[in-house]
């Protein structure tokens, strides 16, 4: 018995991006033309460290297949060490999710300069075929949150 | 309930060719709030500024989402719009529809489906945006200066001009940088010393202007404004306000055979040495290791031969503590070491050198008295090769992936220098290209080989080859001519790469400002705002910045003087109002949230709060608004949630996370 | 000390002598080469290009020979560890190759790069050293002026094989001096004596030779030493007449004082 | 299909080299001991393959010269390494035709007494499949 | 059969003796306490009274003389009492306050976070020999508990002896033991102003081995897994209560900041997110003390979660032990520039 209609499986994906590299990033592949699929969504931060663990299960919980955060390279944050904290914070959550079955590639971390639009196009295709494959978020979704 | 209007912008057919801006507008009208929407060619023109102005007037608009290009490009100019109409600035949200949608997607359903969801996005958190206000912070009316180069010369002087007081704060005994140690600058061949010279006078004399030789920068703190510095005065074993620079103490000292950094180590110079004759200040310094006194505690030569007495062996290093309100970074440069490049012999021949110290042998002041000679054995060189390149656009780890920029242009002058002094020695120059962008610089190329006849070939060479004889055999390509070369010579030029000062990286962690792989100091926008260091207050001079010849060096270390001169005439600066709040009703004082912030922004203090009736005292973290940069490394730290982001809070963060997950 | 040992076709063929001085000199400086059963030509030249899988597995197998043993590989000819060393390198870094390799293999475990490989030399200088073999040493070697002849392959490319600094090596000068006699630096010691090409160039070979032992002695050389026997192969062929060439081993025999027992053997 | 296009890619796949990083300073060329020999040079072999000119390049004297002694390998300062894109070249020869460099049955006459094992083992690495 | 009376009876026996044991520990703890009330070094005492059942006592402030005939100090007094330090901080006058090794390092981990007062506090560290967990009693089908000897601090004896209403039953004192004393951080107390008492390494196991053992798991059955386990939920919130690095004035699951404050759970995600929540709150700061698995009416495992925590901190940043020192900085508030990369959870596999 399923409720789902037969069609193809298009994933939600909630990209975080630190507002002085990665979100920069973006913005230079938008002004590359480097295409990437409209299935990511972004949401811009100050900085990879804004970004609360409360923030990405709550992303699951309304239903996002993958969650992908994105920060300056480890040595190069604007404000110096906020990403050494994000990297930390984000390990042992990832950790944890993958400890309690959740699929360990519905989670990514990926340091992207501002020079580096080729590289945030490349991740975020590399994310959705990840996430394709892996298909719907079953596990963390809570359903009361559906169609709010 | 805010009452929003929502501005969709086509950008041209930038965003409209991908995205119906007419579907997008519709669906804004669903969404909870909103009383406006609308969509315009070019929001950020001036009509599409007006049509912002009037919605906010005639609906009574308390929040805008502007669905645009992104906020990093027209943020700013929406802020101000919506100021102008009374409105608070920090009630604009951005929807970039463009990088990140109608940019990147084909599909037009696809791309105004992912628009809507950015507006909704935007929406859901304008819809919890909170009026705010920028707070003020004063500025110190002085500026530093990092390095006394003919960048830092410059850049101290302009500022002082203008009527600010300056320090400069140089590594070595004395400034004057590299340019002082170069022989003749290109392309008009004046003599190096002869211009910078002056220069270093006038800075030495300047009433407003403060040098602080021989000392490094020991720590900053603070921020645009607003900035400590420590600077440690290393002992220079000279008092320097008794010394008459007489020069007597480096005649008579015993210990002579340290070698002259100066001259690039080709020569040597006295223990106790100032490095050149034209040294400023005109006064030595004792290094301690070559110090025969300092090892042994015997000597003490030049403390008696002192008139004035100002040797004085104890003194120790100092710390000097001074507020700037702004840094300029004029660190500079030096030339790569050529060990991984031995092909080229360097280690091996002492006839193989790099051009830097070839100025020196051509300097008057220089090694060998101006004369030029081989210094293996002092012998006239007839036949001369010059290798471009070396260490210079290298795709591996042994050289560095950048074009010098400098090379071209001063082994023509080299070239040239050599032909006209001495008729009978041949310049030959082995390059891969020859990069004379600049104002006369390609006429200046073109007379070397012209009117100089030098030999230029196309190619790189592959070994250079010592011989019995003493000879160097060098073994090249001439790609034009199809020909591999071994040509024999009495000296061997190598255009060895230049780098940032290693230095940089250190000073650069102090000042928090950003630096590329190859070292050089990151500017806040490469082509807008190319001599601004992307951490507010900071200023990039020269080479510091990236490769530069003086002319250019001396171009922008005027503009860095400019934007550190902008700052300073302002009485106070408004701060960022997107900083950290603590919740005192919820704070628990636990000081984790201190830990982690990397300005030192937290402090806690005990204050009596009512919770809901219950009056205690409480330990509180309180967040300095003019040292909170926003960067929200605390709210997560903090395990209760009483420390939040204004601007990004974690409810307006959910919001968006709701509002795309929908 | 006791380490793998791949001697090689030549060393074990035509220049028997050489790998004779190799272990006996090898025992008297307090270290044992074992050598490794059943061993198969490296193929003499590194397959470069990378596709090549079959050409790379004899050396896989040397390498992990030593790594059941839990040793370390030595190597004495110059073509032996070059493969050798690349062959490992591969092994450890480019995962298509380590892949390919091992499923040919069908090991218990997969080989994956963990065998040091060293050769004669490096054992010398970095296990042994080069002072304490100049204690060792009753047969000083005096008033020898020695031009040491590296050729390509212990060298080149320099990343790879972290000998010495390829183009201003310094170990066998070290060694010379090591064995009481004066090295003589020249800069042809890394240029090329045509390899291979020998066979069907006759006369390349014979000008890179040529080049190399003028190079040699116009800077006062009346000998040379090599760790190649196919270099040394082509010096002695093309020599003008003049310029001895030997295999550093025999001189290392020699300044032990062991050259005459293995001469009786 | 054996295209000039194929060969070309099939060149850089079994170099591992990107042609493209070649800045043509010609330090290949300067360091190549056999240089005076080879007809197309070290440096032009880039261009060749990026020109797709694979005939010319497997026809060429140059295939059989080169040493590999790496000279070109260990000093280009682009990471292109001539070197192997001439093996690469003459991988395509040995394994496309049957004609190799090197038959059995001239080996006899190459030899003399001294010829060590090593001599023939290269060879014939490098001259056959 | 025979056999088995013999031996409870001279258990029995022993256990008599132990009595005297319990009450001379007992006695020396409330001795102390009532020298230090009488001269005025302290203005209260926290410790355990005598619950109406023989196995649960229950931490208590003793005020007066007289409070004190309810003290007890025994096997069961598993509870941790350093949370309470929090609120006895604000009080007039010093706290004494009875510590077991393990509880000490609480305590030093919540005065790193200036939760409460060394100079409020006046610690007598107690001895410990293992605290006894009922259920693990029950579960051996013991029922009908009228009293329990050999829980005493001073007992050397290795078997409890229970008076039930169907007669006597004997147990291992080990078999009784609560999961952490299996994995005990040791006999020392962190800090002290005195000790009572002997304590004795109890540890027989490895703490990570039931963390290990989820890892090894496929993705299907961890969910499976910790769904069956978090299902029994019913969000009393005993687990947050009782921890001593759960201490916020107010909970992020009780705030309107997070628009998470509490719902009556529907879905399991509910629980999933706030027992992940729960134990990233206090990564780095949680001393494993295990009063969160102890307090759970469920029997959740819930030390899993923050025993993942602490061996992921363990094998990436190096081995800490909060509450072990008083450097300000833990494992989620410092950093190294080589640390892992968040890929290697994936890697790892």
């Amino acid at each position: 018995m399923s409720i789902e209609k037969n069609e193809e499986f298009r994933p939600k994906i909630v990209a975080f991006c630190c507002n002085w590299c990665s979100y920069a990033g973006a913005d230079l592949a938008g002004s590359s033309r480097m295409s990437y699929s409209a299935d990511v969504k972004i949401i811009r931060v100050p900085c990879s460290c804004r970004v609360n663990p409360m923030f990405i299960l709550r992303a699951f919980e309304r239903g996002a297949d993958g969650v992908i955060m994105c920060g300056c390279h480890p040595g190069d944050c604007h404000y110096t060490s906020g990403n050494f904290y994000a990297r930390r914070r984000m390990t042992l959550l990832f950790s944890m999710l993958d400890y309690i079955g959740v699929e360990s590639g519905r989670t990514r971390v990926e340091w992207v300069s501002a020079a580096e639009g080729a590289k945030f196009s490349q991740t975020m295709h590399e994310f959705v075929d990840k996430i394709t494959s892996l298909g719907k978020n079953v596990r963390l979704e809570d359903l009361r949150c559906r169609n709010l | 309930m805010q009452r929003i209007g929502v501005f969709v912008c086509h950008c041209g057919t930038n965003i409209a060719a991908t995205v119906d801006v007419k579907k997008v507008v519709e669906m804004a009208q669903h969404e909870p709030g909103v009383v406006h929407a609308e969509d315009y060619a070019y929001m950020c023109s001036e009509a599409g500024q007006e049509l912002i102005h009037k919605a906010i007037k005639e609906k009574k608009l308390t929040g805008l989402v502007v669905c645009s290009c992104s906020p990093r490009m027209h943020e700013t100019t929406f802020r101000n719009a919506a100021e102008k109409a009374g409105l608070n600035p920090y009630m604009v949200e951005i929807a970039n529809i463009r990088e990140h949608c109608s940019w990147i997607h084909k599909d037009i359903g696809e791309a105004t489906e992912k628009a809507v969801i950015l507006m909704r996005a935007a929406i859901a958190k304008v819809n919890l945006d909170a009026p705010l206000k920028p707070g003020e912070s004063k500025v110190t009316k002085r500026a530093l200066v990092i390095g006394g180069g003919i960048a830092g010369i410059q850049t101290a002087l302009d500022i002082a001009e203008a009527g600010y007081p300056v320090d400069i704060v140089e590594k070595t005994p004395s400034i004057g940088g590299r340019m002082s140690q170069l022989d003749k600058t290109f392309p008009t061949l004046d003599c190096s010393s002869c211009i910078l010279t002056p220069k270093m006078g006038e800075v030495n004399a300047h009433p407003l202007i403060n040098i602080y030789t021989y000392s490094e920068v020991e720590s900053v703190a603070g921020f645009v404004g607003d900035f400590t510095v420590e600077i440690r005065k290393k002992a220079r074993s000279v008092d320097m306000d008794k010394c008459t620079g007489c020069g007597l103490c480096q005649e008579k000292c015993p210990s002579k055979k340290s070698l002259s950094e100066f001259n690039r180590g080709l020569s040597t110079r006295s223990a106790i040495y100032t490095p050149f004759a034209q040294a400023v200040p005109n006064v030595p310094v004792i290094d301690r290791e070559a110090c025969i006194k300092f090892k042994t505690g015997k000597c003490g030569i030049c403390s008696k031969v002192c008139q004035a007495g100002a040797i004085d062996y104890d003194q120790t290093d100092e710390i000097v503590t001074e507020k700037y309100g702004a840094i300029v970074v004029a660190t500079g440069f030096d030339m790569i070491k050529l060990d991984k490049y031995d092909e080229y012999a360097y280690s091996q021949s002492k006839d193989v050198i790099t051009s830097l110290e070839l100025e020196r042998i051509m300097n008057a002041a220089g090694p060998t008295g101006g004369h030029l000679e081989r210094l293996s054995d002092g012998k006239d060189p007839k036949e001369i090769v010059f290798i471009q390149c070396v260490g210079s656009r290298c795709a591996d780890d042994r050289g560095k992936s950048y074009c010098s920029k400098i090379c071209c242009m001063y082994t023509a002058k080299h070239a040239m220098l050599i032909r006209d002094k001495y008729p009978d020695t041949n310049v030959t120059v082995f390059y891969i290209d020859v990069r004379t962008p600049g104002k006369n610089f390609d006429e200046f190329y073109r007379r070397a080989v012209e009117d100089y006849g030098v030999n230029y070939i196309k190619g790189q060479v592959g070994k250079v080859i010592p011989q019995p004889n003493g000879k160097l055999l060098v073994q090249g390509a001439d790609l034009l001519d199809s020909k591999q070369i071994l040509k024999e010579a009495d000296m061997v030029v190598l255009a060895a790469a230049i780098e940032p000062n290693p230095d940089v990286r250190k000073i650069a962690t102090m000042l928090t400002a950003s630096i590329d792989t190859n070292n050089f100091l990151t500017e806040a926008h490469a082509k807008l705002r190319p001599v601004e260091s992307p951490t507010a207050g900071i200023f990039l001079s020269g080479v510091c910045q990236g490769p530069k010849d003086i002319p250019e060096t001396v171009s922008q270390a005027g503009a860095a003087a400019v934007k550190a001169i902008g700052l300073l005439a302002k009485d106070k600066l408004l701060t960022n109002p997107c900083t950290a709040h603590s919740d005192e009703l919820m704070c628990n004082g636990c000081s984790q949230c201190a830990n982690v912030c990397p300005y030192g922004a937290i402090t806690y203090e005990d204050r009596e709060v009512n919770d809901h009736g219950i009056r205690e005292r409480r330990r509180i973290a309180v967040v300095n608004d003019a040292l909170c940069q926003g960067c929200g490394a605390c709210t997560v730290t903090c395990p209760s949630g009483a420390m939040d982001l204004q601007g990004f809070s974690n409810r307006q963060i959910l919001a968006e996370v709701d509002a795309i997950c929908r | 000390m006791k380490y793998s040992y791949f001697p090689g076709c030549t060393l074990k063929n035509k220049a028997q002598d050489l790998d004779h001085y190799a272990r006996i000199s090898a025992e008297a400086l307090g270290f044992e080469l074992e050598e490794i059963s059943e061993w198969q030509c490296c193929g003499g030249v590194y397959p470069l290009g990378t596709d090549e899988i079959a050409t790379k597995l004899a050396s896989v197998r040397a390498l992990n020979d030593a790594k059941e043993k839990g040793q370390e590989l030595v190597t004495l000819c110059s073509a032996c560890h070059h493969v050798i060393k690349r062959v490992n390198d591969d092994m450890k870094n480019v995962d298509d190759i380590r892949t390919r390799a091992n499923n040919y293999m069908a090991l218990d475990e997969p080989y994956e790069g963990e065998t040091n490989v060293l050769h004669y030399l490096e054992v010398l200088r970095d296990i042994v050293g080069f002072d304490e073999l100049k204690k060792k040493v009753t047969n000083p070697l005096k008033g020898k002026k020695i031009g040491a002849y590296y050729g390509c392959l212990l060298l080149r490319p320099g990343k790879i094989m972290a000998f010495d600094d390829p183009e201003n090596p310094k170990i066998l000068e070290d060694f010379i001096r090591a064995i009481g006699a004066e090295p003589v630096i020249y800069p042809y010691r890394n240029e090329c004596c045509g390899g291979y090409i020998s066979l069907k160039e006759e006369e390349m070979s014979k000008n890179m030779c040529r080049k190399i032992e003028e190079s040699a002695s116009g800077f006062g050389a009346d000998m040379l030493i090599t760790a190649c026997p196919l270099c040394m192969y082509n010096l002695n062929k093309n020599n003008g007449g003049n310029l001895p060439v030997y295999y550093f081993t025999e001189l290392l025999a020699e300044a032990l004082g062991l050259k005459e027992e293995v001469k009786e053997q | 299909m054996k295209t000039e296009k194929n060969r070309a890619e099939l060149i850089k796949e079994i170099s591992g080299v990107n042609p493209l990083k070649c800045m043509k300073c010609g330090k290949c060329s300067a360091s190549c001991p056999s240089y005076n020999e080879m007809d197309i040079k070290p440096h032009q072999f880039v261009s060749y393959v990026i020109n797709e000119d694979i005939e010319s390049l497997v026809n060429s004297k140059s295939l059989w010269k080169c040493l590999s002694c790496f000279a070109c390998v260990e000093r280009c300062p682009r990471d292109v390494k001539p070197g192997k894109l001439i093996d690469a070249a003459r991988q395509i020869v040995v394994r496309e035709r049957d004609n190799t460099y090197l038959s059995p049955d001239e080996v006899p006459e190459l030899l003399d007494p001294e010829t060590p094992q090593q001599l023939l083992v290269s060879a014939f690495r490098r001259y056959r499949r | 059969m025979q056999e088995f009376v013999k031996a409870t009876s001279q258990a029995g026996a022993s256990s008599h003796l132990a009595t005297a044991g319990q009450r001379e520990s007992q006695t020396r703890v409330i001795n102390r306490a009532k020298e230090l009330l009488a001269d005025g070094t302290v203005a209260r005492v926290l410790g355990w009274k005598a619950g109406d059942l023989p196995y649960n006592p229950e931490p208590a402030y003793f005020e007066k003389e007289e409070d004190f005939a309810d003290f007890v100090y025994n096997g069961f007094c598993g509870a941790n009492l350093s949370k309470y330090m929090i609120e006895a901080s604000k009080l007039e006058g010093k706290t004494l306050v009875c510590l077991k090794p393990c509880d000490t390092y609480s305590f030093q981990e919540l005065m790193k976070e200036h939760r409460v007062d060394r100079d409020k506090a006046y610690i007598i560290g107690v001895g410990c020999k293992g605290k006894l967990d009922i259920e693990k009693i029950k579960a051996m089908g013991i029922k009908g508990i009228q009293s329990i000897s050999g829980a005493e601090l001073e007992d050397e004896a290795e078997t409890l002896t229970i008076q039930t209403i169907y007669g006597e039953k004997t147990c291992a004192y080990k078999d009784a033991m609560l999961e952490r004393c299996h994995v005990c951080k040791g006999k020392d107390h962190m800090i002290f102003d005195e000790i009572i008492g002997e304590s004795k390494e109890t540890k027989d196991a490895d703490r990570f081995t039931e963390v290990e053992k989820i890892e090894a798991m496929s993705p299907e059955e961890k969910f499976a897994f910790f769904q069956k386990e978090l299902s029994k939920c019913i969000r009393c919130n005993a687990c947050r209560n009782v921890c001593p690095a759960c201490s916020c004035r107010k909970c992020v699951f009780d705030s309107n900041k997070f628009d998470s404050a509490q719902k009556a759970n529907v879905d399991s995600f509910e629980e999933k997110m706030f027992h992940i929540i729960r134990a990233f709150h206090v990564a780095g700061r949680c001393t494993d003390c295990g009063e969160c698995s102890r307090v759970c009416p469920q029997g959740i495992p819930l030390h899993l979660f923050n025993r993942k925590f602490i061996k992921d901190i363990d094998e990436l940043y190096g081995e800490y032990q909060a509450g072990a020192d008083l450097e300000p900085r833990t494992p989620l508030t410092d950093y190294r520039f080589e640390d892992a990369e968040p890929g290697i959870v994936a890697e790892r596999g």
